[in-house]
C-alpha cells in the first residue's frame, strides 16, 4: 500500500471561504491510502512547502496529493518540492479546488462535496502514479540550413555570427535563389542584387559557413539535437579546388540551351554558372545537355581549361552529416500556367510571365535591362497587367492569395512608366492587397503618380490579334465593358510549393499543408518551429511571402537554432508514450496518428521451442515524443501507454469521480 | 469438364507439388453435410480432400496468423470476403504478402443450411449440391431442387465483392454481384436508425442480453487479430469479468469501435454467433457513417490506404457541435 | 470495331449530308456504326438545374440499348447530342440518386458502362490521325481551311473532357491528316450565339460576324464545323453580315468535318446515288 | 423514460486538454464565473488521449453525463491530435446515440484557453440538460 | 435600385440555389465571366451583376433583366471561373423562377419568321423551346 499524503490549501480565502478545510480533511483522512492530511494558509509559501517536506520525512510519505490552485499554476514549483524532499517529482498530484472549485461555485456544502471528490480523484491518480525521469541527451552544435535563396542565407549568417558551425545546401550551382533574379524590390525600389549579392559574398566568406552547392538532402536520421543527414553531392564535373572561375569554358561550349535563371529568355552553355555574380563563382556541366554527356565528343571545355579543373568522371557523392538543428528554407516554384489557355502564354511571345518581365527590367538580364517586346524587340506602348493568375482559383489553380503579387505589379507598374517613357499600365485586378509598412503608399504612387490604371476585373481572354494582343474584361466597379488592344501581357503568377516539397516533408517528418507548403507548429506562437523539435522554417516554403518577412522570419529561426545550440545538454520530455512489447502486436496503428514521427517499428527476436521468431512492435523514441497520446487511443490492445496519464490512472479517476 | 472441387485441388496439388507453398488451406468435408472446415494440405495426394459445395464459407486467412512462421510459403483459398481479410492482414502488417500464394475463388454466394433444414422439415438431408443457381437436395425421399439465391447466407446476400480482390491465380472466371446489393447494404441500419431514441435502447439491450461473452464473433473476426485482447487483459481490467450486461456492453461498444474503419463486412460475426445477434447492424452503421462524414471508404480493398480512424482531413465535418 | 450510332434528330433532317459523309467514310475505314434501334430526341439541351431529372430518360434509354446490344462505346455526331450523352452518361456514373430515379423508372440498371465518344475521337484514338494520314487518297493541300469549334465539344471544362478547353487541337491534328493548311485563328471556341438565333437574332448575328471576320482575316477559305446549329448560325448570318457590313468574309463555306473527310477519302457519293 | 427524483444533481465527468479546454475551465475560475458543482474534470494531455472505453467506463460506474474537451480544430497543442478526437468521436457519438443513448449525455466541445465565458456556459448547459434527462440508467452497472 | 435588409433577407438566394445548385455567395465578383462573356454586350444586366444582385437579394431587378433571355449557355464563363460557379445554372434558376412565377412563355412557335422555321435545324429549335418555354 503506497503512503499518501495529502495537503490542503487555504490560499488565503480563495479556498477557504467556499470549501469546508476540517470537513474535507476528514474525508481525505478515510480515502484509501492516506497516511497523513494536513493544510497551510498558503502552501506555494516557503512555509508550506517546508511543512511538507517535513512531513514526507517524517511520516514516510512516498506520494503527495496537494489540493490547491491550478497544476497550471504551481505543479513545477510543488514537483520541486517533492523532488527536495527526495521523492519521484511525479509522485505528485495536484487536485484543483480553486479554479476549478472554489472560484466558481458559491454554495460551501457542494463547493466541499466537489473539493473532496477532486482529492479522491487526485489520490487515486497518485496511488498508481510511476517515477518518471527525464534523459540527458547531448547536442551536435552545429546547424544545417536547406536552400540558399535570401531566407537560408539569412539563417546561415546569423546562426554562424553566434558563431556555430553551419552547412549550406543548395541544389542549384550558386546561392542567390529567387531573389537574385529579381531587379527591383518593393516597396523601396532598392536593387535587389545590390542588397543581396554582399550577403552571398559573406557566406562564402565566413569562417563558419560551408556553402555546399550543386547538392541535396537525401536522407535524413535522428531527432533534436542529434541529426544524421545524407546529403548528395551532384557531380559538377568540375574540380572545385582547381576552378579558378575564369569563364574561359563557358565562353567556349557549343551547346546552348534556355537559361533557367533568365526565364528561357536567354541561352546559357551547358557548362555553365547561372549568373554572374554566382557564389560560387565556378560553373557546372549540365549532363542532360553537355555534348560530350550525350554524344561521346566534344571536351572542348577540358581542351580550354587552363586549370585542368574538368573532371568528366566525378560521381555524385553522398554524405553523412551530424547537425543539431535543421534550418528549412526551400523557396517557392512559379505556378504552371498549363491551365491558362485563355490567356495565350505560349501562344503569343508577347504574353510573358511576371519573373519574366523582372529579367526583361534587370540590367544584367537579356535585353540590359530594356524592356522589349519578345517578339519584335521593341519597346511595349500598352501593357496589360493581369492579377491573380493561378491564385484565388479554386477551379484552376491556388486557392490562396499569393500574397506578393499586388505589390510587385504595382513594382512593375512603376518601373514601366519609367524604363518606357509614355508607355501605359494597365492592371487588373480583383482586389488590390498591401497590408504592410509603406506598402499603400507605394501602390498609390504606382496610380497617382506614375499613370497606371487600375480595373477592377479579372481578364477572361487574351485574344492574338496580328501582333497585338486584345485583353477583354469589364470593369467592375464602372460596369463597362473593356476590350484594349496592348503590346504587351504580363501574368502574375500564382507562388507554389515546391515540387518536390512532400518529399522532403517526409524525410523531415514534418507536414505540410494541402497545398504543399510546410506547417509550421503553431500558427500563431509557434511561426518558425514546426511539430519536429529542431526543424525551423524560413521563407516562401512556409507559405507565401516577401523578402522582409521572408528575412524575418530567417532571422527568427536562426535565433532558435543558436538558443538550441546554446544548450548544455537536452532535457528529454519524462510524460511519453512506452510501449509493452508483450501486448503489441506490432500493426503500427500508433505510428500513423503520431505527429512527430516518434515512433518506429523494429524487431525483436522471441524463442518459440528450439525456433527463434522475429516480431515487429512498435519503439517509441523519446527524444522526438511529446507526449499527446494520441497513439495510446490508436493502439487497440492497449499495448502504448502514456507515462503521467496511464490508462491505470485515468480509469482509476473515472472510478474515483463515480465513487 | 472438370468440376469445380476438382479446380481446386488441381491447383493445390500442383502448387504443392512443385514446392511453391508447403502448404495449403482450402475447405474438406467431414462429418456433416452442412460443414466444410478450413482444411490444412501439406502432401499433394491429400489435395485430393479439398471441396467447393454450398458450405465452404469459413474463412481460412485468420489461420495464417498461427501457421505463417511455420512454414516458408502458404497457399490460401480465398473467396471475395476471404480475400478482403487477407488485406486485412497486410494492412495491419499481421501478415507478409510474399509468404502467401493467393488462390482466388469467386463464389456466387454460400448456402444457409439452417434455411435448407426449414424447407424440409422432418426430412433427413444427406447431401446438398449446387448447379449454377439451383440446389439440389438430397433427402431420405428423393432429390429436390431449390433455387440458390433464397437459400443464401444473409450474409451473402449483400456482398458486394463476390471476386476475390486480390490474388496470384483465379481458378475460374469471375461473377457478376448480386442485383441490388449496393441498395440493400444499409437497409437493416436504416430499420434501426428509424426507431425511436428508447425504442432503440431496448432494442440493444434485448439483443445484447443474450450475449453470453463466448468472444466468438471476436475470435472469427479478421480485423480482430490482436496479439492478446484488450479485453483479456487483466491490468488494468477494462471490462469486469462477470456477465453483467454493462459489461457486455462495454464489449459490443469497443468492439465494434475497434473495427471501425476496419471491417471488411464479411458478416463472420453474425454468422457464428450463438445467439443470433445482428451484429452487422452495428458494424456496418458505423460504416455508414464514416461514408457519410469522412468520403466513402471500403475496408479491405487496398492494403496500403489509410483507415479512416488513422488519418483526417482538416476540413472534416464533426458529428456534434463545433460552434 | 462495332459501335453503337446515335444519330439525333438533325442527323436524319436537315444535316443529312453530315449523316451521309458520316456513314460513309466510316465505312471506307472499317468502322461498324449500327445505328440504336429506336432511338428518341436526345432533348438536345442537358438540363442546367437540379430539379429536371427525366430530360435523361430518352439519352439513358440509348446508352441501355447499347450495352444490351454489346456495344462499349456510342458514338454521335452532333455536338448537341455529343454534350448530352456526354454530361447523361457522367451523371449516370456518378450520382446515385438521379441513377436510381432514371433506371428505377426504365427499369433499367444503367451505370454508365457505355462510353460516350465524338466521331473525331475515335479518328483519333481508335482510328489515329498518323494512320488516317495515310489512307487519304485526296489530300486538301492547298486548302486554308478553319477549324470552328464552337461551345457544347468543349464546355463544361470539367464534364466534357473531349480536349483542353482554351486550346483545343483535336480539330487541327484532324485537318493536318487530311492535308489541309490549318488556319490558326483566336475565335475558333467563341460561341456562334446558338439558340439565340431562333429568338434574338442580332445578338447570333453579331457573335457570328466576329468569328467569321477573325477567321476571314487569318487567311480562311472555308469553316468546318461538328454541329448543326453553329453551321446553320454561320451561314445564315453570313448573308446579313455580307449586307451589313460588305465584307468580304462572307461566302466563307462552312462544312461538316465529314465532308472533308469523304472528299480526302474519296468516298463522297453524290446526291441520289 | 427513467424517473426523475426531487433535487437530482447529475454527475458529469469531463476531459479536458491540459492547453485549451483546462485552461479556459482555469480562466473561467479566475474571472469567476459560476457555474453549478456538477462536473469533475480530469486532466489529459491531448482530447486524443481519451479512449472510448474511458467513456463507456464512466457510464458504467454512474456518469450521468461525459463531456470531451478539445482545443479547435487547427489549433492543437500537439498540431494533429484533435482532428484524430474529431473522427473517433463523431463515431462514437453516432453510435451512442444509434444505440439509445441520449445525445446530450456524450458531448465534444472546443474550448480555447480563452474561453473562459465558454466553458461557463457550456457546463451551465450540459447541467441543465442532464437534469432534465435525469439519472441515467443505460449502460451502467447493475450494482 | 436599392438595397433593404428585407431583400438581402429574402428567399431569393436560397432558392436559387437550390434550383441551380449553385453556390451564389461562393461569387466574390472578379467578373472574369462577364469580361468573355460572348453575348454581354446584348446584355443589360452583366453576367457578374446576376450574381451580385442575387446575393443583395434584388429579385425585381433580376427577374427584369433581359440578360436571362440573351445568355446562351455556352459555358464559357464558367469554365472559367475561379471560384466554381456555374453562371448558366444560375441564370437557367433564375428563368425558372420567372416561367414559374409569371407564366407566359418567351418563345412561341407562332412568332418565329417562317424563315427560321423552315431552315433552322431540329437541334436549335428544341433548344431554343427547351430554353424559352414551359
Amino acid at each position: 500500500m503506497k503512503r499518501i499524503g495529502v495537503f490542503l490549501c487555504w490560499c488565503g480565502s480563495n479556498i477557504a471561504a467556499t470549501v469546508d478545510i476540517e470537513e474535507t480533511m476528514a474525508a481525505a483522512r478515510k480515502m484509501p491510502g492516506v497516511v497523513y492530511v494536513d493544510h497551510n494558509k498558503y502552501t506555494c509559501s516557503e512555509i508550506g512547502q517546508a511543512m511538507i517536506r517535513e512531513a514526507i520525512a517524517a511520516h514516510r510519505l512516498d506520494r503527495v496529493v496537494i489540493g490547491s490552485c491550478s497544476p497550471r499554476m504551481h505543479e513545477n514549483t510543488f514537483r520541486k518540492t517533492v523532488e527536495a524532499a527526495g521523492l519521484n517529482p511525479f509522485y505528485l498530484e495536484i487536485a484543483n479546488i480553486r479554479e476549478q472549485c472554489s472560484w466558481v461555485h458559491k454554495d460551501k456544502l457542494t463547493a466541499t462535496e466537489k473539493a473532496i471528490s477532486l482529492i479522491r480523484t487526485a489520490v487515486a491518480k497518485a496511488a498508481r502514479s510511476e517515477p518518471l525521469f527525464s534523459t540527458e541527451m547531448s547536442i551536435e552544435r552545429r546547424a544545417l540550413v536547406i536552400g540558399g535563396g535570401i531566407a537560408g542565407i539569412q539563417a546561415a549568417l546569423d546562426i554562424a555570427d553566434a558563431g556555430f558551425e553551419v552547412d549550406l545546401v543548395e541544389k542549384e550551382p550558386s546561392i542567390g535563389g529567387r531573389m537574385a533574379q529579381l531587379d527591383k524590390t518593393f516597396p523601396t525600389l532598392d536593387c535587389s542584387a545590390c542588397i543581396l549579392t554582399p550577403k552571398m559574398v559573406d557566406v562564402a566568406q565566413h569562417g563558419n559557413i560551408n556553402l555546399i552547392t550543386y547538392s541535396e538532402v537525401e536522407k535524413v536520421e535522428g531527432f533534436v539535437g542529434n541529426f544524421t543527414v545524407t546529403i548528395r553531392n551532384r557531380a559538377r564535373s568540375v574540380d572545385m579546388e582547381k576552378c579558378t572561375g575564369c569563364g574561359d569554358c563557358y565562353a567556349k561550349c557549343p551547346s546552348k540551351v534556355d537559361s533557367e535563371f533568365e526565364m528561357g529568355l536567354a541561352k546559357r552553355r551547358a557548362i555553365y554558372t547561372p549568373f554572374p555574380q554566382a557564389v560560387p563563382n565556378k560553373p557546372a556541366i549540365d549532363r542532360a545537355n553537355c555534348r560530350y554527356f550525350t554524344s561521346g565528343k566534344c571536351k572542348v571545355c577540358q581542351k580550354v581549361c587552363p586549370a585542368g579543373a574538368i573532371d568528366y568522371e566525378q560521381q555524385d557523392q553522398l554524405v553523412e552529416k551530424k547537425y543539431g538543428a535543421i534550418v528549412v528554407a526551400t523557396g517557392f516554384d512559379t505556378h504552371k500556367l498549363d491551365n491558362y489557355g485563355e490567356y495565350a502564354y505560349g501562344k503569343h511571345p508577347d504574353v510573358i510571365t511576371s519573373l519574366e518581365f523582372e529579367r526583361l527590367v534587370n540590367a544584367s538580364g537579356p535585353t540590359g535591362g530594356k524592356i522589349l517586346r519578345p517578339s519584335n524587340g521593341q519597346p511595349p506602348k500598352n501593357v496589360a497587367f493581369i492579377q491573380c493568375v493561378g491564385s484565388r482559383d479554386k477551379a484552376k489553380g491556388n486557392p490562396y492569395c499569393a500574397k506578393i503579387c499586388c505589390m510587385y505589379t504595382a513594382k512593375h507598374a512603376i518601373l514601366l512608366s519609367e524604363k518606357v517613357p509614355g508607355a501605359n499600365a494597365f492592371v487588373f485586378y480583383i482586389d488590390v492587397r498591401t497590408p504592410g509598412k509603406d506598402y499603400e503608399e507605394f501602390y498609390n504612387r504606382a496610380y497617382e503618380e506614375c499613370g497606371a490604371t487600375y480595373i477592377r476585373g479579372n481578364v477572361s481572354k487574351v485574344f492574338p490579334d496580328g501582333d497585338k494582343l486584345v485583353v477583354r474584361s469589364v470593369d467592375a466597379l464602372s460596369g463597362a465593358l473593356v476590350e484594349l488592344v496592348v503590346d504587351m501581357v504580363v501574368l502574375a503568377t500564382s507562388v507554389d510549393a515546391r515540387a518536390d516539397a512532400r518529399e522532403l516533408a517526409q524525410k523531415l517528418s514534418i507536414t505540410t499543408n494541402a497545398y504543399n507548403f510546410f506547417n509550421e507548429a503553431h500558427p500563431k506562437l509557434r511561426p518558425v518551429e514546426t511539430q519536429t523539435a529542431g526543424v525551423f522554417l524560413a521563407g516562401a516554403c512556409q507559405g507565401p511571402k516577401d523578402i522582409p518577412d521572408t528575412v524575418a522570419q530567417a532571422s527568427a529561426a536562426a535565433v532558435k537554432v543558436v538558443s538550441l545550440l546554446n544548450k548544455e545538454s537536452l532535457l528529454s520530455n519524462p510524460t511519453v508514450a512506452e510501449v509493452d512489447i508483450k501486448l503489441c502486436s506490432g500493426d503500427m496503428s500508433c505510428l500513423a496518428v503520431c505527429p512527430y514521427g516518434a515512433i518506429a517499428e523494429k524487431f525483436i527476436e522471441e524463442r518459440h521451442g528450439r525456433e527463434i521468431r522475429k516480431r515487429r512492435v512498435a519503439e517509441v523514441n523519446t527524444a522526438l515524443c511529446q507526449g499527446c497520446g494520441a497513439c495510446t487511443v490508436a493502439c487497440r490492445p492497449g499495448a502504448i501507454n502514456l507515462k503521467g496519464f496511464t490508462n491505470e490512472q485515468i480509469l482509476a479517476e473515472v472510478d474515483a469521480i463515480c465513487l | 469438364m472438370m468440376g469445380q472441387s476438382e479446380k481446386l485441388q488441381k491447383i493445390a496439388a500442383e502448387a504443392l507439388e512443385q514446392g511453391q507453398v508447403t502448404m495449403v488451406l482450402g475447405w474438406c468435408k467431414k462429418d456433416f453435410w452442412w460443414q466444410a472446415p478450413v482444411a490444412f494440405i501439406t502432401d499433394p495426394a491429400s489435395a485430393a480432400r479439398l471441396v467447393w459445395d454450398p458450405f465452404t464459407v469459413y474463412n481460412p486467412v485468420k489461420y495464417l496468423l498461427d501457421n505463417h512462421h511455420c512454414h516458408e510459403k502458404i497457399g490460401v483459398f480465398v473467396k471475395g470476403c476471404d480475400s478482403r481479410a487477407v488485406n486485412r492482414l497486410l494492412q495491419d502488417r499481421r501478415l507478409e504478402r510474399e509468404k502467401v500464394v493467393l488462390f482466388g475463388v469467386p463464389c456466387d454466394g454460400k448456402t444457409d443450411a439452417a434455411k435448407i433444414k426449414a424447407a424440409f422439415p422432418g426430412r433427413k438431408i444427406s447431401a446438398v449440391s449446387r448447379v449454377d443457381e439451383k440446389l439440389l437436395v438430397d433427402t431420405d425421399s428423393g432429390t429436390e431442387t431449390l433455387p440458390a439465391a433464397g437459400y443464401l447466407l444473409d450474409k451473402c446476400q449483400t456482398c458486394r465483392h463476390p471476386n476475390p480482390v486480390v490474388y496470384d491465380v483465379l481458378a475460374w472466371e469471375k461473377v457478376e454481384p448480386r442485383p441490388g446489393v449496393d441498395d440493400a447494404r444499409f437497409v437493416r441500419v436504416a430499420a434501426v436508425e428509424q426507431k425511436e431514441l428508447e425504442e432503440r435502447y431496448a432494442y440493444w439491450l434485448r439483443q445484447f442480453d443474450r450475449c453470453l461473452r463466448c468472444f466468438a464473433c471476436r475470435n472469427v473476426c479478421a480485423a480482430c487479430n490482436c496479439r492478446t485482447c484488450i479485453f483479456d487483459q487483466a491490468e488494468p481490467r477494462w471490462i469486469g469479468k462477470a456477465s453483467d450486461l454493462a459489461d457486455t456492453l462495454n464489449y459490443q461498444i469497443i468492439r465494434a469501435f475497434h473495427v471501425a474503419g476496419r471491417c471488411f463486412e464479411c458478416g463472420e460475426c453474425e454468422r457464428v454467433c450463438p445467439a443470433d445477434i445482428p451484429l452487422q447492424e452495428l458494424n456496418r452503421k458505423l460504416i455508414k457513417d464514416i461514408n457519410e462524414y469522412f468520403g466513402e471508404y471500403e475496408a479491405g480493398l487496398d492494403p496500403n490506404d489509410k483507415p479512416p480512424l488513422g488519418t483526417y482531413r482538416g476540413e472534416d465535418p464533426a458529428g456534434f457541435d463545433e460552434s | 470495331m462495332r459501335y453503337s450510332y446515335y444519330p439525333g434528330c438533325t442527323l436524319k433532317t436537315k444535316a443529312k449530308v453530315f449523316e451521309d459523309t458520316t456513314l460513309q467514310t466510316a465505312r471506307a475505314l472499317g468502322l461498324e456504326f449500327a445505328e440504336v434501334e429506336e432511338w428518341q430526341c436526345c432533348g438536345a439541351l442537358y438540363p442546367l438545374n437540379t430539379e429536371e431529372v427525366f430530360p435523361l430518360l430518352s439519352p439513358v434509354r440509348s446508352l441501355a440499348q447499347a450495352r444490351a446490344a454489346g456495344c462499349t462505346k456510342l458514338v454521335t455526331l452532333c455536338a448537341g447530342c455529343y454534350n448530352v450523352f456526354r454530361r447523361t452518361n457522367r451523371t449516370m456514373r456518378s450520382d446515385a440518386e438521379v441513377r436510381g430515379k432514371i433506371n428505377g423508372y426504365l427499369e433499367e440498371d444503367y451505370r454508365g458502362q457505355v462510353d460516350v465518344v465524338h466521331y473525331l475521337e475515335i479518328l483519333k484514338n481508335d482510328v489515329g490521325f498518323a494512320e488516317l494520314a495515310e489512307k487519304v487518297s485526296r489530300r486538301l493541300e492547298g486548302r486554308k481551311i478553319a477549324p470552328y469549334y464552337g461551345c457544347l465539344l468543349l464546355k463544361p471544362r470539367n464534364e466534357m473532357d473531349f480536349d483542353d478547353v482554351e486550346n483545343p487541337t483535336i480539330f487541327e491534328d484532324f485537318l493536318r491528316a487530311l492535308g489541309a493548311n490549318v488556319v490558326e485563328y483566336p475565335y475558333r471556341t467563341e460561341c456562334c450565339g446558338s439558340y439565340l438565333s431562333m429568338a434574338n437574332e442580332e445578338v447570333a448575328a453579331t457573335a457570328v460576324g466576329r468569328i467569321l471576320t477573325s477567321a476571314f482575316k487569318n487567311g480562311a477559305e472555308a469553316l468546318v464545323v461538328a454541329c448543326p446549329l453553329c453551321k446553320y448560325n454561320l451561314e445564315e448570318y453570313q448573308k446579313g453580315f455580307r449586307e451589313a457590313a460588305g465584307s468580304p468574309a462572307a461566302g466563307i463555306p462552312v462544312l461538316y468535318f465529314t465532308e472533308l473527310l469523304a472528299e480526302a477519302l474519296d468516298v463522297r457519293e453524290q446526291d441520289g446515288q | 423514460m427513467s424517473v426523475k427524483p426531487e433535487g437530482f444533481e447529475p454527475l458529469i465527468v469531463a476531459f479536458c486538454c491540459n492547453w485549451c479546454s483546462y485552461a479556459g475551465a482555469d480562466l473561467a475560475g479566475t474571472s469567476r464565473m459560476a457555474y453549478p458543482t456538477n462536473v469533475r474534470i480530469i486532466r489529459v494531455p491531448c482530447s486524443s488521449r481519451v479512449n472510448p472505453s474511458f467513456i463507456i467506463r464512466a457510464f458504467q460506474r454512474g456518469a450521468d453525463a461525459v463531456l470531451v474537451a478539445g482545443c479547435h480544430p487547427g489549433d492543437c497543442h500537439y498540431h494533429s491530435g484533435n482532428f484524430f478526437t474529431r473522427r473517433r468521436f463523431t463515431v462514437l457519438k453516432q453510435m451512442l446515440e444509434y444505440m439509445g443513448i441520449e445525445p446530450e449525455r456524450f458531448q465534444v466541445r472546443w474550448i480555447s484557453g480563452s474561453e473562459g465565458a465558454k466553458f461557463a456556459s457550456v457546463m451551465n448547459n450540459i447541467t441543465a440538460e442532464v437534469k432534465s434527462l435525469g439519472p441515467n440508467r443505460k449502460l451502467r452497472d447493475a450494482r | 435600385m436599392k438595397v433593404t435588409t428585407d431583400k438581402i433577407n429574402s428567399n431569393l438566394i436560397k432558392e436559387v440555389e437550390e434550383v441551380s445548385g449553385q453556390k451564389v455567395s461562393a461569387c466574390f465578383q472578379c467578373a472574369k465571366c462577364t469580361g468573355g462573356c460572348p453575348v454581354v454586350w446584348a446584355m443589360d444586366v452583366y453576367p457578374h451583376q446576376i450574381l451580385r444582385y442575387a446575393q443583395l437579394g434584388l429579385a425585381d431587378e433580376l427577374l427584369n433583366s433581359k440578360t436571362l433571355w440573351i445568355c446562351a449557355s455556352c459555358q464559357t464563363c464558367d469554365s472559367r471561373c475561379p471560384r466554381e460557379v456555374d453562371i448558366p445554372k444560375v441564370i437557367e434558376a433564375l428563368r425558372l423562377v420567372l416561367l414559374r412565377a409569371r407564366g407566359g412563355n418567351y418563345l412561341h412557335p407562332n412568332n418565329l419568321p417562317a424563315r427560321v422555321l423552315e431552315n433552322a435545324p431540329q437541334q436549335g429549335l428544341v433548344s431554343a423551346f427547351r430554353k424559352y418555354a414551359r
